[in-house]
């Protein structure tokens, strides 16, 4: 067991953890929109503002929120950096030779810097809060209506919920193959580019080659449990959306609106 | 190469923020050429400890000492402990990768500075030990053997480095009878020639007859350790349960019951038929 | 009969190594608890898969419950009538969720889903897993993961239920857990059949067959196949703990009643030895 | 083996969406491992040519957002143009793989290989011109972001894929295409 990247599923019973999966994506995309669309400090206050509520109303204590953020702080650095002194806007405070730190260069640095760290924390809020199993059947129902351009969505639906069951089985072994071939010497050092890509075969093959041979089994056990295929079969009950669910929603179109019309103005 | 194992402990934190302590506090030592045996339930951190010991992850607690010196130290050499330990782990067939059976047993030896020539000897001695043909099976692909062929040329590809250390986790899980005792044949018969090894097993038959020395750990906690027999005596006298005890203590156990008690020290097939035949065929004290 | 095969022959043959059968007879009545023993490669999941018809048959007759296997519209109905449990749990899990895997088999039957968590729980409470519902099977140990994968067969209520090396990567415990298990359905009236390579669980046995490189070596009761050590030998396996002490002691001049096959007919017979000399 | 049933192919696919999710995580650790090459690309190039295109698209566009949703890597906001180049590889590999017929393995596999990395490059490119970056995305700085950096990925994915392919059907995973008669 090693320690998992920031952004996966932390266990709790705060109203983000509540709120059906079905809602939170398009909650999020909708938000992340919001983001997107800040123009001015004021939209820029209102975003904050709203990603703030939602820590609070998350459960999760604010360094977990962030964490991923933190990790990648030197990139952020290295974007702020680019846009700040390659931007070329008016205002020019500084110049040395084609590098120019500007007014506009230094706004357009922290814009790009700030979509980014927002978008992340807001992925995080919603990763750390979803169940893998929830986030499937949510994309699951969500595509629903796809069925009537003719995508077979009861055999997508069936494809992604095996493909989550695979993950902590598939994660277990991949890091197993590595830790075999690492003690039976491999290593990922070589500065030749074809030489590195042949490093990593002896990674890459048994991982994928173990990955197939469970896949096969499975299908083989399905058969024998009488699968024929995604459609002919018994249809699960939806779960009705709550009170909640609805005040999200509603909440958060709002506040995309409020986003734009702060651009207007 | 004796190894030392002082304190040693892994800990590790899951995404809710809870604590998992795999292993706590394990001091043992390993003589070199010993042949020790890891035996616990599942999750007792009997594969966490051989991985340890491998090199492959970092203490949280603690030290392993190759020969006396910190195998986690800075500046050790790891390259020269992947060299001196090999680790065959559960289902090695898995880490089989390459387009014959020679390159892939020849993986390991890529950075060991021998000649082509001195590879090929060592390839074929890992894999004539391991019971195959070498001429034969050299340029077949590793993927389309069966099961157990594939089994013996991964652990070919783990021998050929010819590691003083040879760890194994359940090697023999999933074996059949016959392949079973080759393979325990095989292990006794390199373990003669000077290697340690530490093997991970369920097998409390093959534990009692093979190996010299036991480690019992439960919970992440070496719970016993010390010659094998003994260990497998006191195991007996501590629970009653069927945990830790080999077909032939069952079986004294249950003559017991029937008042024929045999010496305590019944622990292997071979004890028991000679304490029976004893028994039975003397007439038995009174 | 339940099963009756004659003379199933089939070959599959890719690169260096071939499964095959040859002239396979088999016969197996309700309610039988059957095991089909042999070393690996001998061809028994060859031959068990074609109950369900996982494997077409490609020679010789075989009826399961009187359907022809090579039936095709009848295929699902085998399918319901013989359950079967593989070797690795880790590899047969449809679900994250331990109560949606165990429904995957009845929905693919259609089993209305107002009915579907009743058979569900009553499945789980028949392997002993009552109140896993929820769980994620990767968090179970071995032998909890194996007892859900039977209960989702067991939800479909087969006739037959066949355990594929169901045994084989389990630890002591969990062979145990699902030996224990097997006993009680075959108490309850199914017919089970076990393929293994550990003798110890074809003691218990109605009738054992012991297959070899594709041939059915030798079919009787366990105590006819087990005590054979030349047959054993053939087949490439070391007969139980019990059987073995009866030779050695035998060539000691130690000769018990009747060759026993567990540790406690064993003790019985040694202290019946005792108290005759 | 003869051909793959729809439950294989179906369950292939969910693998290969399953190591979408796995392989960036796995090879974290390696340092620049995941920069340069990419870990998400090879189950989904794969899934096209083993399963067939609806499959590669389907990896193409599910690997990248289950990932995004379950592990936040790759992070959202590089997450629209990265499923336009995903989704074109697994659709484009799996398109190839069946009009290309050379009675050559090799051939094949790098036919479809070069012409679905290329397809989705450009693809990814125009949209982010379109969609992404309306007016300010140069044909300049596409030409960089893409094809400087196609080069190390076209090799090794054209290094991985066809050993993979090859592995797979060594050990019976997949049908042989051209299978030895006789």
């Amino acid at each position: 067991m090693r320690m998992l990247p920031t952004g996966e599923y932390i266990p709790g019973h705060s109203f983000l953890h509540r709120l059906d999966a079905r809602v939170k994506l398009p909650c999020f995309f909708i938000l992340m929109a919001a983001v997107i669309g800040a123009a001015s400090l004021w939209g820029y206050v209102l975003v904050v503002a709203v990603i703030a509520v939602l820590i609070l109303l998350s459960g999760l204590p604010l360094p977990a929120a962030v964490a991923s953020v933190r990790r990648i702080y030197g990139f952020l650095l290295v974007i702020f950096l680019m846009n700040a002194l390659f931007f070329g806007g008016e205002d020019v405070l500084a110049s040395w030779g084609i590098v120019q730190l500007s007014r506009g260069g230094m706004e357009q640095g922290f814009r790009v810097v700030g979509n980014v760290v927002l978008i992340l924390v807001l992925g995080n809020l919603l990763t750390m809060t979803t169940l893998p199993t929830q986030v499937t059947a949510a994309l699951a129902s969500l595509i629903k209506p796809l069925k009537f351009i003719g995508v077979p969505t009861e055999e997508v639906a069936m494809i992604l919920s095996i493909a989550i069951q695979f993950i902590p089985t598939l994660m277990e072994e991949t890091e197993l193959i590595k830790m075999a071939q690492i003690a039976r010497g491999a290593r990922f050092e070589s500065r030749k580019l074809p030489e590195r890509a042949a490093s990593f075969i002896p990674l890459v093959v048994p991982v994928f080659i173990s990955a197939f041979r469970r896949a096969e089994e499975l299908a083989l056990a399905m058969e024998a449990r009488g699968y024929r295929n995604a459609q002919n079969r018994t249809r699960r009950k939806k779960e009705p959306l709550a009170l909640r669910d609805y005040g999200a929603l509603t909440v958060c179109t709002l506040i995309c609106l409020v986003q734009f019309l702060l651009r207007r103005c | 190469m004796s190894i030392q194992i002082e304190h040693l402990s892994y800990a590790y934190r899951l995404p809710s923020g809870e604590k998992v302590e795999a292993l706590k506090e394990i001091t043992c030592t390993i003589a070199t050429g010993d042949f020790v045996g890891i035996m616990g339930p599942t999750g007792s951190g009997k594969t966490t400890l051989l991985q340890l010991i491998a090199g492959l992850r970092r203490p949280t607690g603690g030290r392993i000492r190759l020969n006396g010196k910190d195998i986690n130290a800075h500046g050790y050499n790891r390259n020269l402990l992947r060299q001196m330990v090999g680790v065959v782990f559960q289902e090695p067939e898995n880490q089989l990768f390459a387009t014959t059976v020679e390159k892939d047993v020849a993986f390991g030896l890529k950075y060991s500075g021998l000649s082509r020539p001195e590879i090929t000897a060592r390839v074929q001695w890992a894999l004539e030990t391991m019971g195959f043909d070498f001429e034969k099976i050299r340029n077949q692909s590793p993927l389309a053997l069966s099961g157990g062929e594939k089994r013996r040329v991964a652990i070919a590809g783990v021998l050929a480095t010819k590691p003083q250390i040879l760890l194994f986790d359940e090697p023999i899980a999933g074996l059949d009878p016959y392949s079973r005792q080759h393979f325990l044949h095989f292990v006794t018969k390199i373990n003669q020639a000077g290697t340690t090894i530490i093997m991970v097993s369920h097998n409390m038959e093959a534990l009692a007859e093979y190996t010299r020395h036991l480690l019992v750990l439960a919970q992440g906690r070496l719970i016993d350790s010390g010659p094998t027999r003994e260990v497998f005596i006191r195991l007996k006298q501590k629970h009653s349960g069927a945990f830790g005890q080999t077909e032939a203590q069952k079986i004294t156990t249950l003559l017991a019951k029937n008042k024929l008690v045999l010496p305590a020290a019944v622990v292997t097939y071979d004890d028991l038929l000679s304490a029976l035949k004893q028994e039975l065929a003397g007439g038995g004290p009174g | 009969m339940l099963i009756e095969g004659k003379n199933i022959c089939f070959t599959y043959e890719v690169g260096g190594s071939s499964f095959a059968l040859q002239e396979v007879d088999i016969d197996i009545a309700p309610g039988e608890f059957v095991v089909i023993l042999g070393a690996n490669g001998s061809g028994k999941s060859t031959l068990v898969r074609h109950f369900n018809a996982l494997l077409t048959l490609q020679r010789g007759e075989l009826k399961v419950a009187r359907i022809d296997v090579r039936n095709e519209q009848d295929v699902w109905l085998l399918r319901r009538l013989c359950g079967m449990v593989f070797q690795n749990p880790d590899h047969q899990f449809v679900s994250s969720v331990v109560e949606e895997d165990i429904a995957f088999g009845l929905e693919n039957y259609k089993v209305p889903r107002d009915v579907i968590p009743e058979r569900v729980r009553s499945a789980l409470a028949l392997v002993e897993m009552n109140g896993y519902e929820k769980r994620s099977p990767h968090t179970l140990s071995g032998g909890q993961k194996q007892r859900v994968v039977l209960a989702g067969v067991l939800a479909l209520e087969p006739e037959i239920i066949i355990f594929d090396e169901a045994t084989a990567m389990l630890d002591p415990t969990g062979r145990q857990e699902v030996i224990k298990i097997m006993q009680k359905l075959h108490r309850a009236g199914k017919t089970i059949i076990a393929i293994t390579h550990y003798v110890e669980e074809a003691v218990a046995a109605d009738k054992v067959i012991l297959m070899h490189q594709g041939r059915v070596l030798a079919c009787g009761r366990p105590q006819a196949i087990l005590t054979n050590l030349e047959l054993m030998q053939v087949a490439e396996l070391i007969p139980p703990l019990p059987v073995r002490l009866y030779y050695d002691l035998q060539q000691a001049g130690i000769q018990l009643n009747r060759c026993p096959l567990t540790n406690e007919e064993l003790a019985e017979a040694i202290c019946q030895f005792r108290s005759n000399t | 083996m003869t051909k793959m049933s729809a439950v294989q192919r179906a369950v292939f696919t969910a693998v290969c969406i399953g190591l979408c999710v796995v392989l960036p995580m796995a090879f974290h650790a390696i340092p620049n491992a995941g920069v340069i090459f990419s870990p998400m690309h090879i189950p989904v190039l794969l899934c096209g040519l083993i399963c067939g295109w609806p499959f590669g698209l389907l990896c193409g566009l599910a690997g990248p957002l289950l990932s995004s949703l379950i592990t936040g890597m790759p992070p959202m906001a590089y997450l629209p143009s990265m499923l336009i180049e995903l989704a074109t590889y697994g659709l484009v590999s799996g398109l190839m793989i069946n009009l290309v017929n050379t009675k050559k393995l090799y051939a094949d596999l790098y036919i479809s290989l070069v012409v679905a990395l290329l397809a989705g490059r450009i693809v990814a490119g125009i949209a982010k011109a379109l969609i992404f970056a309306a007016g300010k995305y140069t044909l300049a700085a596409w030409v960089t972001s893409y094809f400087i950096t196609l080069w190390p990925g076209l090799v090794i994915q054209l290094i991985l894929i066809p050993t993979l392919v090859v592995a797979l059907m060594k050990a019976r995973l997949i049908p042989e295409r051209y299978p030895v008669q006789g």
